[in-house]
């Protein structure tokens, strides 16, 4: 099941080389759906209390350098998984709808990139997963390179993209480096394994853990991208050709967030109780910066890019706020984050159809002739901005509880990014669908086509709006066991730690937990009493 | 008195037997016309039988003429990496113009010289075979440069590589002779058991000596400082050969330096482990920044080889099992890697004006998707990408570097891999991203000199089916690594 | 049925109204549209009815349920459950809030028929009255703010209705960010309402604070002040009180029902909601009850001076929220929520007389050039009169209870409260006067052109279709108010929706007479047991007393009123003369705007700006730029080095062995 | 008189060679002084092997020869093709190779 997974988009886009090019799209498609199918059938079979892994496979790959071919499922990537196969769907789809030059090339390395990411959201074996998140990156050059425009005073598509892929690079290059110590030190001596699950069971020393936190900590920031590491960021958005980087900055951004869920609390807990603040600090400057740029920029593509740098602030202020609940939200903001930023990758690429410009100063009063596309959009944006009642609230919500029982100032800082977040999102939507229309733009209402590629998607945002236990429920398990590494040396507050419920609580009945944190009031008596 | 002749151990001498006749045969079919147009085949036998000698004798190791050459694993697969090499590099030469200028009978008998030189390297026991070997497989590459004589850039690429190579073998032989007298004897069982007496740092004699030889060698490897003539006699010599010394001089070469420093000197291994290093290293930066600028693509490889020797030399300075292996593996990698891109190089330079420069790749892609893929995977393959062989290459090499304490080493691999990206992407980026053609520039090799142009050469199976099966190769290696780190690690296992 | 289930179907069928309209914006015939949501609400009111009933039918103790339909999200120790909570007072803002929204539904069945944009304008109607009804009825925090929100964004998006004018949608952008930052307070109230009580149910929450917080300890303090702060901002409380009168660049139903009788006044039911907490922290509640005395007066000031009719309006809204806002501060939750009621009545029915008056001129909303409606619009004028008599608390109307009930008790707590007295009667004489300004400049006199047309053809004045606010030319495709317009003397549900509202604005006083019969008091109080302040009762007496009081200066400020606007109509100029400088101060609003623009807006885009401009280029590219500058320096270095000399080779050949013979040499020394 | 003399006699030849090629311009010059390298080496080698006092340096020696001869010849070689196409015989002009 789970290779089927992995591989079915790869298989699809190897036989579509030979698919008649009018064809190649289709057949895309057809795999990118049949990936859906197989996520979705593994969901529904997806047992929810567990917090193990589930569905995996393990092999040795190169036993003569401990590496194993071993894949699994559990709360932390089952949704991130559905996501990924989701908005390929879109993605793929869009893309076939539309003339490409070279559409064999380009659905393959779609279809590539797609096998490229769920691999490393299945990986379970460390290396593995660097040499999935390493491999990413190849489809995605081709993509943004070979199908990307290039600007006039600016650098060329290559060039952006090339530097992209170098900036990206650094970071896992040295996590491969990182990723190898660990096993080593891990073994001392021994029969080197890269099982991410075995090398949890043995932490390392304090000295080894902090620069390989950091190597690895260089990939994932570069990846997001966090403040001050997003410099290929603005060009590469540029050059990138839509269906692309919709799938791009919905998917691969969340893959750093994930990895640090996924390897860095678990293997490094207590650099991560060292270093929870710079980290914070960082997500908290990419925050307050992402907001900031978007909202002055003019360019839509660049207004979605920094307010996704923003919304992965919030995503990794959520995991280091190294509490339960955070980092639920944090899983939970993903999956949401990935769900309104491609939809408003598409919506971009519509708007820039009907307006022939990319800047917001030729678009206005598009509502006019496209009500239903007015209406979607606005269902994105408020999705965006993290309108209460929506599941991105539900995620801020957690993410921002979980900081302000932990770091009480970094919530309070944080929330901020929460008005921002309103003013750039209903900026970008009144000044495309509202106000006057420009001379020259020719407002068009959505064509059946792209509805079909659009409207499940926000279908999606509302369903998940109205249940977003959904995800919660099924992630909860899982997440707990990884941020329970940090609790032990973090040593939060007794309050805190009796409402998160106790440790590796996979097996524990919620009413238990319920009992756990009944039991709150009264330890928070004391020291609101002895505050006065 | 009785005479008992010393019994010869004909089976492992066969290999060698095998190339030198082989080497006379392919030699006199230049003398009789008729012959002539077989050398190639000839050659391609003689390697083809070399081979299967070699791959008869896998798995048993066996001292050779009084433990001057020792036939085990690790010369084997050295060997066969140089022999396919060679093998790749008689098709390249068919149509070469050099080839024919040269005739083709000698041509192929030095190469087939040239690989005899390799196969002794890589069982040389003894300085004295050390030095014939060395001589061996590098005199007849002096004259294989110059072979395009038409070409101004091919004389002089001969006589730099001549000038410069006799420097440092002079040098080398000097430092062997300090050895010798350090340790009074020319065989390395016989130096490291003089030598551990008083340790690497006990005498003087010896430390010269030992630097002399490591100058020598990483001439040989084109380690930095000693690369200069890499990039010049790359893009001079007629590509087929080019191709031919950027891989296998490089294995040969660094067999007998395992030999030497990860086998004699390995009990005073923390002596000469730092020297060493910092040559990596400085080899990593200077071959990755050199190659960034670069439009010759030959040159732009000659430059990237000098880093690659770089992130090979640094898995010898661990002088581990695991560090032998993971150099022999990226050898084999290695190999399979340039000569995929140099196929394609060579089908370019030979159906453009453009020569050797970018511009002949220009739109590859969308013209020529045959060509394009495998100088694709190539590059991808030699910046380390996953899914390639490089990348399980890089790999191997940095667990042996953590596990030997080197970790320094493999972050600066990890960052010259990153700087070495924006050369090798800009290949593929011209072949992808660009549109066809553009000016002819004046460098390259399009002067009236230049080879007359060949516009069916990139359809052409002696150099389509090899860039193809390389790049395969590149990328199973890269799916399936297990076959190749068997192969490498019988290498490292049969030192021990 | 129980209560509960009543209250679900209360929220279901404008919800289903709102998503049906939307859905069938293609298919459904603008009527049909208008007739479905107007139902939709109907239904609602009804059901709310029925939801009274089962209430009543209970034990006074007894009137108090939560019900839940599912987990909404509740791991890691959160527990937020989809559920409502079920109470008088809950039920009484239901009532209202379903009873005024249908009558407005009916009035803009007419009064918006020409407007293109119909399907859109009932469904966003409609979605508003379901957010509002949840907001009441959310059974804990996280709903609270997720229905606070909703109706944040209906307001944005009726007020930016007709969004091809700019000011609109600056209007709706302002409104929703502040609405927003009140959101914000609210959320991090829920938080550390949790991080002590863990949990975020209503229930619970009222349950434990007591036993948890001490009176006036700073967590408490804390939560209620970061309460204040959304419900200053939801209902226009100084500072946060800027979107309201920008507010009205929506359509005039909007005005009416969100932007004062409904929605504005959520401040006021999330302080009588979270009355226990604001019991356990008097400060915060002070602190509420001077804002609001503050914003009462602030804005009665604007009102005197205003010549757009519906910002004096809308300012004399801010006023009456002051009063409501006091009263609940103060400890008067019944007599404010009967303010809200009665305020709900006649402020709507103003709202609708204005926009009638409005149509008639042809979207013109400068009072200067009315004049003479009286005689023109026979039946507007009428309700405009009663409307203003209630706003102005004329003896025996629905605002002369209300109001002073609320002073009463203030005056019952005695101490500092007097200022509430004392400062709530100034505001009465006030209110009393800017009303009647009103009323006199529009309704008696010489008619002017567009009342003489009415008069003369019976035909609504039709100008070209401008913007009121710039007066700019409207683009005469959808998204402003359509070519002809609609007054009440023409469209029979406007006048039904106006006539029930002015027989409320008039007589619903009636039902909370002191001492006679006291009817919402007796219903609400139950809920406001338990804490101290319930227990403070004017004696019936002090409120007859008040009542007198208010009476007087009702008529007093009537009186000058006349004097001022119709005896001496040249008067007001000869003022605005001698205190020019005080006339442009209130004018230009206390330069509330201009405060906030210059402390707030401004610095956020010269940050942004300096982002954009400075840090971008140069500290992030140039990280980036920088290395690159340096790695491609050190090939041109490598590119110099490699000469071409072949000796030059050879002497790097030779020195580099030099420095390896070297590094050996030292190393054994 | 001991190997001192021997070992200081071999360097000064290698270093008066290895100057040679740094100095001189003329391709023929330049293989005269790798010559005289290869036999400072060969000094060395025969030096040492009396001193060890076992046969293995004399055979390098006279291997070493060999080897210096072929490398003559190619030098040779070289040059006479270099020359006949009419190219300049100095080191210095030969570069068109570089950067």
């Amino acid at each position: 099941m789970t290779n089927s997974l992995l591989w079915t988009p790869l298989v699809f886009g190897l036989i579509g080389l030979v698919v008649p090019r009018r064809y190649s799209g289709w057949w895309a498609t057809l795999g990118a759906a049949v990936t859906l199918g197989i996520a979705i059938a593994m969901l529904v079979g997806f047992d929810s209390s567990a917090s193990g892994l589930q569905d995996t496979v393990d092999v040795n790959w190169i036993p003569g350098l401990g590496v194993d071919y071993s894949l699994g499922i559990d709360g932390l990537n089952v949704f991130l998984i559905l996501l990924t196969t989701v908005l390929w769907m879109a993605g793929t789809a869009f893309a076939a709808f539309r003339e490409q030059d070279r559409p064999h090339l380009f659905f393959l390395m779609m279809l590539v990139g797609e096998t490229a990411t769920l691999g490393s959201f299945l990986a379970q074996d460390l290396l593995l997963f660097v040499l999935f998140f390493d491999l990413m990156l190849v489809p995605f050059y081709f993509l943004f390179g070979a199908w990307g425009t290039d600007r006039e005073g600016g650098p060329t598509a290559s060039a952006a993209t090339l530097k992209m892929i170098v900036y990206t690079l650094i970071g896992s290059l040295l996590m491969l480096v990182a990723a190898i110590a660990t096993a080593i030190i891990a073994a001392d001596g021994g029969k080197i394994t890269f099982s991410i699950a075995e090398l949890a069971q043995h932490p390392l020393g304090e000295g080894s853990q902090r620069w390989i936190f950091w190597f690895f900590a260089a990939a994932f920031l570069v990846k997001m991208p966090a403040f001050l590491l997003h410099g290929w960021m603005p060009d590469a958005y540029r050059a990138a050709p839509l269906p692309a980087l919709a799938v791009f900055s919905g998917v691969l951004a969340k893959v750093g967030a994930y990895g640090f869920l996924r390897v860095v609390l678990p293997l490094f807990p207590d650099a991560t109780v060292e270093f929870q603040e710079v980290i914070l600090v960082i997500a908290l400057a990419s925050i307050l910066y992402g907001s900031v740029m978007a909202f002055t920029q003019t360019n839509v593509r660049l207004i979605a890019g920094y307010s996704s740098v923003a919304q992965l602030g919030f995503i990794t202020a959520g995991i280091f706020a190294l509490s339960a609940d955070g980092s639920d939200g944090a899983v939970l903001q993903m999956v949401n984050h990935g769900l309104v930023v491609a939809p408003l990758f598409v919506i971009i690429a519509l708007l820039v159809e009907r307006s022939g410009t990319e800047d917001l100063g030729g678009m206005g009063g598009m509502a006019m002739k496209a009500p239903v596309l007015a209406a979607l959009f606005l269902i994105v944006t408020l999705a965006t901005l993290a309108m209460p009642g929506s599941a991105n609230f539900v995620g801020e919500f957690y993410i921002l509880n979980g900081l302000f029982d932990s770091k009480i100032v970094f919530a309070c800082v944080a929330i901020s990014g929460v008005a921002m977040s309103a003013y750039y999102a209903l900026r970008l939507y009144q000044r495309t669908m509202h106000n006057r229309r420009p001379e020259g733009l020719e407002s068009r209402e959505i064509n059946l086509r792209d509805g079909i590629v659009l409207v499940p998607l926000v279908i999606c945002i509302l369903g998940l709006a109205l249940y977003p236990q959904l995800i919660l429920k099924r992630t909860d398990a899982s997440v707990a066991q990884s941020v329970a590494a940090t609790e032990g040396p973090s040593g939060g507050s007794p309050k805190t730690l009796s409402r998160e419920r106790p440790t590796g609580p996979g097996e524990q009945p919620p009413q238990l937990r319920e009992a756990a944190f009944l039991g709150t009031p009264q330890t928070a008596l004391e020291p609101t009493k002895a505050s006065q | 008195m009785n005479f008992n002749a010393p019994d010869i151990d004909y089976a492992a001498l066969s290999p060698v037997l095998a190339l030198t006749v082989g080497l006379c045969f392919v030699l006199l079919s230049g003398v009789f016309k008729p012959l002539r147009r077989f050398a190639p085949d000839l050659t391609l036998v003689t390697l083809a039988a070399t081979a299967s000698l070699l791959i008869w004798q896998w798995g048993d190791t066996t001292e050779l003429v009084s433990g001057a050459l020792r036939l085990d694993d690790l010369a084997i697969s050295i060997s066969l990496i140089a022999i396919l090499t060679a093998a790749f590099a008689v098709l390249f030469s068919i149509r070469e113009p050099a080839a024919e200028q040269a005739g083709s009978g000698e041509y192929h008998a030095l190469m087939l010289g040239s690989v005899l030189g390799m196969v002794l390297l890589a069982q040389a026991q003894n300085l004295v075979t050390f030095f014939v070997a060395i001589e061996t497989l590098s005199i007849p590459l002096y004259i294989l440069c110059a072979t395009n004589m038409r070409r101004e850039k091919s004389l002089e690429s001969g006589l730099k590589y001549l000038i410069v190579g006799s420097l440092g073998s002079a040098t080398l032989l000097y430092g062997m002779a300090f050895i010798y007298g350090g340790s009074g004897s020319t065989d390395f069982a016989g130096i490291a058991a003089g030598i551990s007496q008083q340790g690497v740092l006990g005498d003087p004699l010896i430390l010269v000596g030992i630097a002399m030889t490591a100058v020598g060698l990483a001439f040989k490897t084109s380690i930095a400082p000693f690369h200069q003539w890499t990039p010049d006699v790359y893009e001079g010599a007629p590509s087929p050969i080019t191709s031919f010394m950027a891989v296998a001089t490089k294995a040969a070469a660094f067999a007998v330096f395992i030999r030497f420093f990860d086998v004699a000197l390995a009990p005073q291994a923390n002596e000469w482990q730092p020297a060493l290093a910092a040559l990596a290293a400085i080899s990593i930066v200077v071959g990755n920044v050199g190659a960034l600028g670069q439009d010759s693509l030959k040159r732009l490889l000659g430059y990237s080889g000098i880093a690659q020797a770089g992130y090979i030399l640094a898995g010898l300075v661990v002088a581990s099992e695991a560090g032998i292996n993971a150099i022999v593996f990226y050898l084999a990698a290695y190999a399979f890697m340039n000569l995929a891109a140099f196929a394609v190089v060579i089908a370019r330079e030979r159906e453009t004006p453009y020569g050797d420069d970018i511009a002949a790749v220009r739109g590859l892609g969308a013209q020529r998707p045959l060509l394009a893929w495998p100088l694709t995977i190539s590059m991808l393959g030699l910046a380390g990408l996953p899914a390639t062989a490089g990348f399980i290459g890089k790999l191997y090499l940095i667990e042996a570097l953590v596990e030997g304490d080197y970790t320094w080493l493999a972050v600066f691999i990890a960052i010259g891999t990153m700087i070495s990206l924006a050369y090798y992407l800009r290949v593929v980026a011209a072949m992808w991203m660009r549109p066809e053609g553009g000016a002819v520039p004046a460098i390259a090799g399009a002067s009236p000199e230049a080879d007359p142009i060949d516009s069916e050469a990139g359809r052409r199976p002696y150099l389509v089916i090899p860039a193809l099966l390389a790049a395969a190769a590149v990328v199973f290696f890269g799916v399936i690594p297990q076959p190749l780190v068997e192969f490498a690690e019988h290498a490292g296992a049969s030192l021990f | 049925m129980s209560a509960t289930s009543w209250a679900w179907l209360v929220l279901l069928f404008p919800l289903l109204g709102s998503i049906a309209i939307a859905l069938g914006f293609k298919a459904l015939p603008a009527k049909a549209a208008g007739a479905i949501g107007t139902a939709a609400i109907g239904l609602a009111f009804l059901c709310g009815v029925a939801a009274l009933v089962s209430l009543l039918g209970e034990h006074p103790e007894a009137r108090h349920h939560a019900s839940s339909l599912w987990d909404y999200a509740s791991v890691a120790g959160l527990d937020i459950k989809l559920g409502i909570f079920v109470d008088p007072l809950s039920v009484f803002m239901v009532l209202i809030v379903t009873g005024v929204s249908t009558l407005i539904h009916l009035y803009s069945f007419g009064y918006m028929q020409s407007d293109q944009g119909y399907h859109r304008f009932f469904s966003y109607l409609n979605f508003f009255v379901f957010s509002m009804l949840l907001l009441v009825l959310a059974g804990n925090f996280v709903l609270l703010i997720v229905g606070w929100a909703f109706v944040g964004f209906a307001s944005y998006a009726l007020i930016s209705y007709w969004y091809r004018r700019e000011t609109a949608t600056k209007a709706g952008m302002k409104a929703f960010v502040i609405n927003v930052v009140g959101d914000i307070g609210l959320v991090l109230a829920a938080f550390l309402i949790f991080r002590e009580l863990g949990t975020f149910e209503y229930s619970e929450v009222f349950e434990k604070a007591p036993q948890v917080f001490s009176v006036n300890e700073w967590t408490i303090t804390a939560i209620c002040l970061l309460l204040l702060v959304g419900a200053f901002a939801k209902s226009a409380q100084l500072p946060f009180h800027t979107w309201l009168p920008d507010a009205m660049e929506g359509p005039t139903p909007v005005s009416s029902l969100i932007h004062a009788a409904t929605m504005v006044t959520a401040g006021v039911y999330l302080i009588a909601r979270t009355h226990v907490l604001f019991a356990l922290a008097p400060t915060a509640a002070d602190i509420a009850a001077f804002v609001g005395l503050a914003t009462l007066l602030v804005a009665a000031t604007i009102a005197l001076v205003m010549t757009d009719l519906k910002r004096a309006i809308a300012y004399s809204t801010m006023s009456q929220i002051g009063y409501m806002v006091v009263g609940v501060s103060i400890g008067a939750y019944s007599a404010g929520m009967f303010h809200l009621m009665t305020h709900a009545f006649f402020k709507a029915l103003l709202f609708m007389a204005a926009g009638s008056i409005i149509a008639a001129m042809a979207n013109e909303q400068n009072i200067d050039k009315m004049s003479g409606f009286g005689k023109a619009m026979r039946f507007t004028s009428v309700t405009m009169l009663c409307g203003g008599l209630a706003l102005a608390a004329f003896p025996g109307t629905s605002g002369f209870f209300s109001k002073d009930e609320i002073l009463a008790y203030a005056t019952a707590r005695g101490g500092m409260y007097l200022i509430f007295t004392v400062l709530g009667y100034f505001g009465a004489l006030l209110t009393a006067i800017y009303t009647f300004r009103l009323i006199f400049r529009v309704l008696p006199g010489k008619p002017c052109p567009e009342a003489q047309e009415l008069i003369d053809s019976g035909h609504v004045h039709h100008a070209h279709p401008f913007n009121p606010a710039t007066g700019e030319e409207e683009d005469t495709e959808v998204g402003f108010p359509g070519a002809d317009h609609h007054i009440a003397e023409q469209s029979l549900p406007m006048r039904i929706a106006m006539g029930v509202l002015a027989f409320g604005a008039l007589f619903a006083g009636l039902v909370q007479v002191p001492g006679v019969d006291e009817v919402v008091g007796k219903f609400l109080d139950p809920v406001f047991e338990g804490v101290v302040l319930s227990h403070v009762h004017p004696s019936v007496g002090a409120e007859w007393f008040g009542l007198a009081i208010g009476a007087a200066i009702s008529l007093a400020g009537i009186g000058i009123a006349y004097f001022l606007y119709v005896a001496r109509p040249e008067t007001p100029a000869a003022l605005q003369q001698r205190f020019s400088a005080l006339h442009t101060f209130l004018y230009n609003k206390w330069y509330f705007d201009e405060a906030i623009d210059f402390l707030i807006v401004r610095p956020a885009l010269a940050i942004g700006r300096f982002a954009n401009r400075v840090f971008e280029r140069f500290v992030v590219d140039g990280l980036v730029s920088g290395t690159e500058d340096v790695v491609s320096g050190g090939g041109r270095l490598v590119r110099v080095v490699q000469s071409g000399f072949v000796r030059s080779y050879a002497l790097l050949l030779i020195v580099g062995f030099a420095g390896l013979a070297l590094y050996f040499l030292l190393s054994s020394s | 008189m001991n190997i001192e003399w021997y070992i200081v006699l071999s360097s000064l030849l290698f270093a008066v060679g290895a100057m040679g090629i740094l100095v001189r311009r003329s391709p023929v010059v330049i293989l005269l002084c790798l010559e005289i390298m290869l036999n400072a080496g060969n000094l060395a080698l025969v030096a040492f092997s009396r001193m060890v006092g076992n046969q293995q340096g004399q055979v390098f020696a006279i291997v070493v020869m060999v080897v210096a001869a072929c490398e003559v010849v190619i030098g040779l070689g070289l040059i006479v093709a270099i020359f006949r196409r009419k190219l300049p015989l100095d080191v210095d002009e030969l570069r068109e190779l570089h950067g």
